[in-house]
This record gives C-alpha cells, structure tokens and sequence, in this order.
C-alpha cells in the first residue's frame, strides 16, 4: 500500500473500528462513558490524520476491485483524496470530534447502555460520512451515501420511546429515500451510457467531450435528485425541520455540518459533469435560490430555537446549491466549510441554551445573555457569522456565493438570495434578541453549561473567526471577479435585518403581531410551512388510505370471496357427498366395480 | 378344441357372479363367499396362461393366491365372530358405524 | 369333440351351475356346500389343464380348509340355529347388472386380444420346477407368505378369542 | 383307458370286500381283547358270513328321513363321505405295477382326497337337523382342522426322506431300510402318524364325536338302513386306507421276503398289522377331554412333527435323499 493512500485510510478505518468494537463487545458499550471516551479517541486522532493529510495537500488515487467482470471490475471500492475531500475530511472529523466531545457532557444524564448505542451510531456515522467523502466513484458514494441515511435514521430516533422522535426518524429517511431513487437510477443510467462509475474516467471523458451521451440531462437531474433529498432541497426539504427531534448534538453534526452537506459534496465533486447540462444547472440554481428564500421566510415565524437554525440550514444549504447551480461550486463548497463550523457552533450553543433552560421556545428564554454569558458571546459570535458580518467567516463565503450568482447571469436567483441575507440576519437576531436580551422569565435558573460543552463551543468560535481573518487576509480567490458592491450590499442587507430585529424585538418601537397582520398571508402561509407538509400528508395519505382501501375491497371482497365461495361449496359438496360414505362395504364395492367398467370404457375407447 | 380363451371366459362368468354375489348377500359369510368364488377365477386365468404359454410363472402365483385366501378367510371370518359377538349380526348392511 | 373337450363342457357347466347356486341359493349352509363344489370344479379345471399338482393343493386347503372353516364359522355364528341360515340378498338387479357389465368388458377385452390359442404340447409334471422356483427365485416371497400366514393367525386368534 | 376302467373296479370291488371283511376282524379282535369269542352264529364257526349278513339287514332296513331334515343334505351327505374315503385307494399301488394311478403326488393326493371326507361328515351332521348330530359335526370339524397338520406333517416325513411323493418311488426307497426303522425319526414320525390318524378318523381315544355316553351315536344318529351301511363303509375304507398308507409309507410297502408275487400279501399283512395296531389302541384306552384333544394337537402333535420335519429335512439335505 502506497503511502499516499495510507493516511486517509487510517481516518477511515479508526471510527470503523471504533464501530465495530462498541458494536460486537456489548459489555463495553454498555458501559457508556468509557465507551464514548473509546469513539473519541478513534475520532481524534482520526482528526489528526486528516489535519496531516490536508497539511500535505495529498492528492492520490487508489482502487480495488470490488465487483469483478470480464474485462476489469464493474465497481471498484478505493479513496480519492484532492483538496476537496481533504478539506470535507478536515471539516467531518473536527465537528463530528467537537460534538462527540460536547455529547458527552449533553448526553450524560443518559443511560450508560443508551449513551453507549448514542456513541456507536456516531461512529458509523463518521466513519460512513469519510467513506462517502473518499469515494472515487459512484457505487462507493451510493453505498457510503446510504450508510449515511441509515445513520441519520438511527440517531434521529435516538430518543425512539419518544413518538415524535420515531415519526421523524422515519419521515427523514423516507423523504431522502425518494431522492435516493432517482440518485440510483440516474446511477445505473450513467453507467450503462458510459460503461464506468470512476469519478475519474468520467471526468476525462467529460473533458475529451466523450459524454453527449442521449439524455444526459435527465441522467444528471436524476442524480441531482439524491442532492435534493440528502441536501434538503425544495420541495424535498420537509424532514429537516422534524429531525431536529434527535438530540442537539446530531443535530449540529448531521444537519449543520455533514450529512446534509453530502449532497452538496456530490454536486460539487462532480461538477466537470453538471457542467455538461447548462439546464440543469440553471434548474439547480433557482432551486436552491427559492429554497433559501422560502425557509428563511419560514425561519422568521418560528419559535422553536432549533428549528429556526434547521430552517436556517435549509435555507444556507439552497445558498450553497445556488452557488453550484451558478458555476461556482468553489464559492458553494468554501460556504459549505464555514457553514459547516458557525452552524455547528450555532446549534451547540442552541443545545447548550436548551440544556440550561429545558425547553426549544425561545419565548420562554430571555435574558439568558446574564445567565450565561460565554454561551451568548459565542451565539452572537456565531449569528454574526451567519449573517454574513465581516471579519467573520460567514461573510466571505456567503459574498462569494452572491458574487458567483450575479457573475453567472442570474438575476432571479441573485435576488431572491440577497433577500434572504436580509432575512437571515432579521430571523436570527431575533433569536438572539429574544433568548438572550430579552427579559428573563420565570422558572428554572440557568446556568452556565461545562466546560466539556464549553470548550467545542469556543473552540469553534474561535475557528470561525480565525477562518475569517484567514480569508480576509489572504483573500479568498472566489470572490476576486465579484463587483466593488457586493460587500457593501452584503453588509447592508445585514444590517438592515439587524435592525429591523433590534426594532421589533429590542425595542419594541415596531409590535411584530401587526407586521404580522400587515404581511398576513405571507405570514399565514409561512407558519403553515406553506402547507408543503400537509400536502405531503394529504397526497400520503391519499394514496396509502386509496390503495388501503382498493386493497382492503379487493382483500374482502376478491380474495375473501373467492375463499368463501371455495369453502361454501366445499361444506355444500362435502354434505352432498357424505352420503356416499353409506358405511355399507357393498357400496363401496360398487364403487370399485365402476371404477374398473371406466378403466374398461377408456381402455377400449381411447387406448388403441 | 378348447382354447385359451374358452378357460378365460370361463373364469370371467366365474368372477362376474362372484362379484354378483359380494355385491347382493346381505350376510357377511355371503360376501366371503363371493370373494372366494372371484378369486378362483382369478386361479384359472393363472393357471391357464401358464398352461398356454408355458410357463411357470403363473402356476408359482396360483399357489400364492391360494395361501393368501386362506389367510384371508381366517382373518376374515374371525372378523365376522366377533363382529356377531359385538353387534349380534352379520348383516351386512346392518354394520354401517362408519357411515357419515 | 375330443375326451377333453367333454370333460371342459362338464366341468365348466358344473363349475358356473354351483357359482350360481352360491350367489343365489337363499341357505347358507348349502351355498356353503356349492361352494365346496365349485373349489372342487376348478380343482379339476386344474385338472384338465395338467396340473394336477395344483388339483391336490386345491382340495387340500380349499376343500379341506377354506370350506371348513366357513361351516364353522357359520356354525359358531347362526348359534346352531338353523332359521338364521336363511339369507336375503339385496339390489339383485344392481348387482347383476354391474357384474354383467363386468363381464362385458372382460369378454371385450378378450375378443380383441390376440390370444395363443394353439395348445402346447403335453407338459412334464410341474411339480418339481414350482417347488424349485420356490425357494429359488421366490424364495423371498415365500418367507413373506410365511410372515403373512403367521400375521394372519396371529389376527385371527386376537379376534376371535372370548375375553376372559 | 378301459384297462384302466377294468383295474379300477376289480379293485373297488375287492377292497369293498375287504373293508366288509374288516369289521369282522376288529369284532374278533376286540371280542379276543375281552375275552369273548365275538360273531359266531352266521357262517360258524367263526362267523364267516357275518359281514354279508349285516349287509343285508342294513339294505332291508326301511330308510327312514327326519321329517325336519334338510332333506337334499341329508340325503347327499352319506355319499359325499363315502366318495372320498374310496377315491383314496386309487392311488394306493399294492404293488410296483399294481394300482390304479401311481401318480407322482399320490400322497398328496391321498391327503387331499381323505380332508375331503370332513365335508360329508358335517353335511350329515347339519342335514339331520338333530342337536346331537350338530354338536357332533362341530366336534368333527373342530378335531380335524386340528389334527389335519400333524397329520400331513407326519406323512411328509417319508416323503421328505424318499424325495418323491409317488407311493412306489417312496417303497422303493425304503429297500434298504423301512422309513419306521429310520434312527429315531422314522419311529417319531410314524408314532405321530398313528396318534394322528386315530384323531382323524375319530377313533378311541379321539372319539368325541361319536362318544356313545353323551352324543348318542355322533352325526350319523338319524342314519338307519343303507345310509347307515354307506358311512360305516366310508368309515372302515377310510382307516383300510389309512392302514395301507401307513404301511407304503413307513412299513416298506409291499417288500418283504420271497417272490415278488407275494408283494400284494405283505403289503396287506402289514397294513392288517396297522389296523390291528389301532384297534388295540381302541379297546384299550378311554376317551380323552375335547381340549385336551386339542391341546394335544396344537401343543405337542403339531410342533413335534414340525420339528420331525426339518429334521428329515435336515438328514436328506446333509445325507441325501434315498433312505437308508
């Protein structure tokens, strides 16, 4: 085995081992504790080698042959390493060891066989997530991808006494799964067009103009469709906000800053072919861009802190799609990486709040910034970044993306996203003014969190930061052709949502119920999540109750009938019948003599 | 000349009124009686193929057919006393516990 | 019309005349006795056709055994009484019919078939080769008849035992 | 064909004589064994003309039917008993070319024909219609399925030792030594077949059938006249018959010193000596139980000449057939 490709296998295998131990060795996962303190070690210095190979900016290649043909392996299982991956390695292992860490103090009023299943699920997470990053080719990422599904599942129902953590559990793999469809079949399509799954042989055949294959679009718009699924996309972006039913720390992992970032990943990973299919990157771009805008809209109703930042993720996540669909996939990608670190710090900081105070609405918190100080510096650090405030990391990618949309032409999009900045700054300044300065309520007395979940949150603040000072200084490369105005805009629209917060909720000069009614359908509709929920449940419900019931008819009526009618006429034939059985042996002997007269009639007749 | 098929319809008409016989007699030492008369003639069909062809096959299976009906009718007939013993008859038609 | 032929129209007409009597005759006791004939009838069809071995062994167990045992079961039976001896038959007409439709196809089935008619030759007494091929090629028949015998006494006397 | 005819009734013929002439000597007999002189008016001296005389009596007797009869059995059954008792002498040679038949299953022949006889007695026992008549009939077919085994078995083992079922074959077998000389098993066997053919033809000590005491005189009760005389023939050729087997079978048949004109005599010395042997038995021992009677069979007679049968078997297979 090469070098090269020894590194980031070790950051692959680790968690798997980790895995697998707490997996087969019951006592010890039973433990909890210990064993999360075995998952964290797997994952530092599976972080640390990843830092190494990102420090080295490796670029390597390694496949093995997994499904074997005639004429070379169908699929090939192996690690791709280029700066993308080692960056998303860097971003993975980080996060998911801050958040294991940060857990442990979270979740420690668990059951110790609990917090060991909680801390085994994570490791397959992390080590699914890395697979899925290092896949060379399709097949790799498809499996890794799922693995990545099943994980989210597991640990969305973490808390799987709890019914509402059940149904999201199931809806989000549900929903992913109907993407995951078209992920697979645009797969399998692609290959049968192309004859391979290596990310590499597509991409040298994509740069010979070897690949105007026939339906290239709908192929790619199929694999988009798995984006769209994993990536919480318009209109498969419904699970999302319900999977934040799972504890806080998988939120901050998988729904800030891994999973569903796959799909945006994917997009990006593969961008030499998108770029093959102008249309569907156009389609992408507005998808993403109406995303954005339509759950920032949606974040501004909400009440529940988490799912304001789940609504939030939505709506960077379609930032970052809009990015990719624009041509920019760089500029999606490094927002994917600064998103990925202040939403982590956001939701950790949420989860903080929320261990502190014990309940999500941020109108029964206020005044928290007292009470806990260090979290609200960090939360605010964070909402700062998030609103795209410079010198914090969050401005420059988010710049980035808006210069990428405005250089690619796409007027549509560029607006609805620099609504949506306006909008991002108003929604979460509104968290903060609300939870932190607002004034305190009543009940339980907040407190500030440890430090084992105060130092991830530090850490990532100071992460963030740093990032941002790093890119000012060294100007990040993606946002060189961007007009002189962008940041001033950016800055503005900021601002503005910043102030409208300070008026509505801090001042209270502007009362937010005649906002409301001001702009009532819009809020009417945007509290009902524009109905995509319902609709789903109706259209779900309709069709499973419709087939229930066709197939309840044909199972009473058909099936049962038929059962029925055999049975009846088998009681009638039986009752008929019986009195051949006259008990007499001559009788039977009759029988026996007509049996024998047929034999003769059919020996005599058909035989010759 | 008395041909093969002159002994084979001899034995058949002997059959048919063995049959004829189990199929009407009441009394269960009647319809042992038929049986016996059904498989004489079954012996004659035997013998005769095996005086007709020559061979000895059929003349092994006659003395076979004759063991087993005395098997039977031992067997039978015990079956029949202590049917009498049970039920006080023979009748045939009488001993229908089997029936539906 | 040969001695042979005299003697087949003889004994075939004694043979069918007793069968019939067996079936039809209302005592039982004496269709037991044209029982006997008929065994003793087919005992000298066995005759006529050679095999006088197989005549001895058909008096011997039928007249001898078979008959034998039936008197005495229609003795231990009917209670020494001779009104019981008296028997009905049923569906005469039925059962005729049946059996002469059974004939029918035999009688049928015979006049299409292709039968060796041409007698052979006188043959050797039989008897030697039957006992050979019974405990040569049949032998494991034998034991099993043997087996079957010893069965069938051993049922017969479960059966018929008084319980005591 | 006609020699055959001719053969067959100057044998019946001397045999009735014979039989007729029998009784005559089991009277004198027995009259001796009790110290009686027996039948002496008729032809005296010695009451020669005896058996003629009871003839003729039995012929003049008015023939007289129960009125309850089954009339056509009844009738029949007389007959049905006395064809059988002399279909067994044809095949019975009184010397190597003198006999009816020597067929080469005579003895199986001989055992078919005499099992034969069981079916006139009960035909006369049931034809009667008379409860002792019955009784007697059921006793009958009781004993004789029961000794009808040993029997056979008994005749076999000369039969076994010969090789051969054909009377003359089995005599010429035993010109070296009678088969009732044969180390043990010719003694066994040939005390097997006395025992078993004084069962079967109902004799003292088997005569339960008959038994004067409780039955009267058995299933011929209601016989009289020439009904009567034709069972007691068929009886008396039956044991004649009997005799005459015994003597082919384990006496050495017609061998014996002198001329070989002299054959037919010995042979009917010593079957005489067999017949005497019986009805010494008769007038010396009283009857026995009916179930001892069969456990006797079943018991002792039946597994005895089983056993006498392998062994004959077993001497022929390690010594070869042919006697001596």
């Amino acid at each position: 085995m090469t070098p090269d490709v020894a590194l980031p296998l070790l950051v692959l295998a680790l968690p798997f081992a980790a895995f697998l131990l707490l997996a087969v060795v019951g006592p010890l996962r039973r433990t909890g504790r210990p064993a999360g303190l075995v998952s964290i070690a797997a994952i530092a210095i599976s972080f640390a080698a990843a830092l190494t190979v990102w420090a080295r900016e490796l670029v390597a290649e390694r496949t093995w042959g997994w499904i074997p043909a005639d004429g070379g392996p169908i699929a090939t299982v192996g690690v791709l390493v280029d700066p993308l991956a080692n960056a998303m390695l860097v971003l993975v292992t980080l996060v998911a060891l801050l958040v294991q860490v940060y857990s442990l103090a979270y979740l420690g009023d668990e059951r110790p066989g609990a917090l060991g299943r909680y801390y085994t699920y994570q490791s397959l997470f992390v080590f699914s997530m890395l697979g899925l990053v290092l896949a060379p080719g399709f097949v790799q990422m498809f499996v890794f991808w799922e693995l990545v599904g099943l994980c989210s599942y597991l640990l969305i129902g973490f808390w799987y006494e709890r019914p509402a953590a059940a149904r999201a559990a199931v809806k989000a793999f549900w929903i992913t799964k109907l993407g995951d469809v078209g992920f697979i079949v645009g797969i399998v399509l692609l290959w049968s067009a192309t004859g391979t799954f290596e990310f590499t042989d597509l991409f040298e055949k994509a740069q010979a103009n070897a690949l105007a294959v026939p339906g290239l679009a709908t192929i790619m718009f199929l694999i988009y469709l798995g984006a769209v699924g994993k990536s919480a996309q318009f209109p498969l972006h419904v699970w999302l906000p319900d999977a934040m039913e799972g504890p806080t720390p998988v939120s901050a992992l998988i729904h800030a800053a891994t999973m569903v970032t796959a799909g945006v990943y994917m997009v990006t990973r593969t961008e030499p072919l998108f770029a093959l299919v102008p249309e569907v990157l156009t389609l992408i771009a507005w998808v993403g861009a109406f995303t954005a805008l339509l759950a920032a809209t949606m974040a501004c109703v909400e009440g529940d802190i988490k799912r304001v930042l789940a609504y939030s993720t939505v709506s960077q996540l379609g930032y970052m799609m809009a990015a990719a669909g624009a041509g920019a996939s760089p500029a999606g990608f490094l927002h994917l990486l600064t998103h990925g670190l202040f939403k982590a710090l956001l939701f950790l900081a949420a989860g903080a709040v929320i261990h502190a105070v014990g309940t999500n609405d941020i109108f029964r918190m206020g005044g928290l910034f007292r009470a806990m100080p260090q979290t609200a510096v960090v939360f605010v650090v964070g909402t700062l970044a998030l609103a795209g405030v410079p010198p914090l990391a969050g401005f420059f990618s988010k710049e980035a993306v808006l210069g990428g949309v405005w250089e690619a032409h796409l007027t549509g999009p560029f607006l609805m996203l620099a609504l949506t900045a306006l909008l991002t700054a108003f929604y979460m300044f509104r968290v903060v003014f609300v939870a932190f300065f607002g004034r305190a309520h009543a009940g339980g007395h907040p407190h500030e969190a440890p430090w084992l979940m105060r130092g991830p949150l530090w850490l990532l603040a100071i992460l963030t930061l740093a990032v941002g000072i790093r890119l000012a200084l060294g100007g990040g490369e993606a946002h060189e052709e961007a007009p002189g105005w962008l940041p001033p805009l950016s800055v503005g629209l900021a601002t503005v949502g910043f102030v409208l917060a300070w008026a509505m909720y801090q001042r209270g000069a502007v009362d937010p119920a005649r906002v409301a009614a001001v702009l009532r359908p819009l809020d009417y509709l945007a509290r009902r999540r524009y109905g995509l929920d319902g609709l789903y449940a109706g259209v779900y419900r309709g069709i499973i109750l419709g087939l229930s019931r066709l197939i309840g008819w044909i199972d009473r009526y058909l099936v049962d009938g038929i059962l029925n009618a055999l049975t009846a006429l088998t009681l009638r034939a039986g009752d008929a019948l019986r009195y051949i059985q006259s008990g007499r042996a001559q009788d039977y002997v009759y029988g026996v003599a007509f049996g024998v007269l047929l034999l003769f009639v059919w020996a005599q007749l058909w035989r010759r | 000349m008395i041909g093969l098929s002159s002994y084979l319809v001899l034995a058949a008409l002997m059959f048919s009124i063995g049959l004829f016989g189990v199929l009407t007699r009441r009394n269960a030492v009647g319809i042992l009686l038929g049986i016996e008369l059904m498989l004489n003639a079954v012996n004659i069909n035997l013998v005769a193929f095996a005086r007709f062809h020559g061979d000895l096959l059929g003349l092994v299976f006659t003395l076979f057919t004759l063991s087993i009906t005395v098997a039977e009718v031992a067997v039978g007939l015990a079956i029949v006393i202590v049917i009498f013993r049970v039920r006080r008859t023979v009748e045939a038609d009488r001993l229908d516990l089997l029936r539906w | 019309m040969t001695l042979e032929a005299v003697g087949f129209w003889v004994v075939a007409v004694v043979l069918l005349a007793s069968s019939l009597a067996v079936v039809l005759t209302p005592n039982l006791f004496h269709a037991v006795l044209y029982l006997a004939a008929a065994l003793v009838a087919t005992g000298a069809i066995f005759l006529l056709l050679e095999q006088p071995f197989l005549f001895a062994v058909q008096l011997l167990l039928y007249a001898g055994g078979v008959v034998t045992i039936v008197v005495f079961a229609i003795m231990l039976t009917e209670r020494l009484i001779g009104e019981r001896v008296r028997q009905t038959s049923r569906h005469l007409v039925n059962g005729a019919i049946v059996a002469a439709a059974v004939f029918a196809g035999i009688a049928g089935f015979l006049l299409r078939s292709p039968l060796a008619t041409p007698r052979p030759g006188p043959v050797d007494d039989a008897t030697v080769a039957i006992g050979r091929a019974l405990v040569g090629p049949f032998a494991v028949t034998l034991e099993l008849l043997g087996v079957l015998l010893v069965t069938a006494l051993l049922g017969a006397l479960y059966f018929a035992r008084s319980d005591e | 064909m006609a020699w055959h005819a001719i053969e067959a009734f100057i044998v019946l013929n001397v045999l009735l004589g014979l039989v007729a002439y029998v009784t005559l000597l089991e009277r004198k007999f027995a009259a001796r064994m009790q110290s009686r002189i027996g039948p002496y008016y008729v032809g005296r001296p010695h009451g020669w003309l005896q058996p003629i005389a009871d003839a003729l009596k039995l012929m003049m007797k008015e023939d007289i039917v129960p009125a309850t009869s089954d009339r056509a059995v009844y009738n029949l059954a007389p007959i049905v008993f006395l064809v059988p008792c002399l279909l067994i002498f044809a095949t019975l040679p009184f010397a190597p070319t003198l006999g009816v038949a020597d067929l080469n299953i005579g003895v199986l022949f001989f055992l078919a024909v005499s099992s034969l006889e069981i079916v006139g007695l009960f035909m006369g026992g049931w034809g009667s219609n008379n409860k002792y008549a019955l009784l007697s009939a059921m006793r009958a077919v009781n004993q004789i399925i029961s000794y009808d085994l040993p029997f056979i078995f008994a005749a076999l083992v000369p039969v076994v030792l010969a090789g051969s079922m054909q009377m003359s074959s089995i005599v010429a077998a035993q010109q070296g030594l009678w088969f009732v000389a044969y180390p043990l098993i010719g003694q066994l066997a040939f005390l097997a077949f006395v025992v078993a053919t004084l069962a079967a033809e109902n004799r003292v000590p088997f005569d339960i059938l008959e038994a004067e005491s409780e039955l009267v005189a058995g299933f011929r009760v209601e016989y009289s006249g020439m009904k009567f005389a034709l069972i007691q023939l068929g009886e008396y050729a039956h044991m004649l018959g009997t005799s005459f087997l015994g003597a082919l079978l384990f006496l050495g048949g017609w061998l014996g010193p002198g001329p070989a004109a002299l054959g037919p005599l010995w042979l009917l010395l010593k079957a005489m000596v067999i017949f005497l042997l019986v009805t010494w038995v008769r007038w010396s021992f009283v009857r026995i139980r009916v179930d001892h009677i069969l456990a006797i069979s079943w018991k002792l007679l039946m597994p005895a000449t089983l056993v006498l049968l392998l062994a004959a078997g077993f001497v022929v297979a390690t010594r070869g057939a042919g006697g001596g």
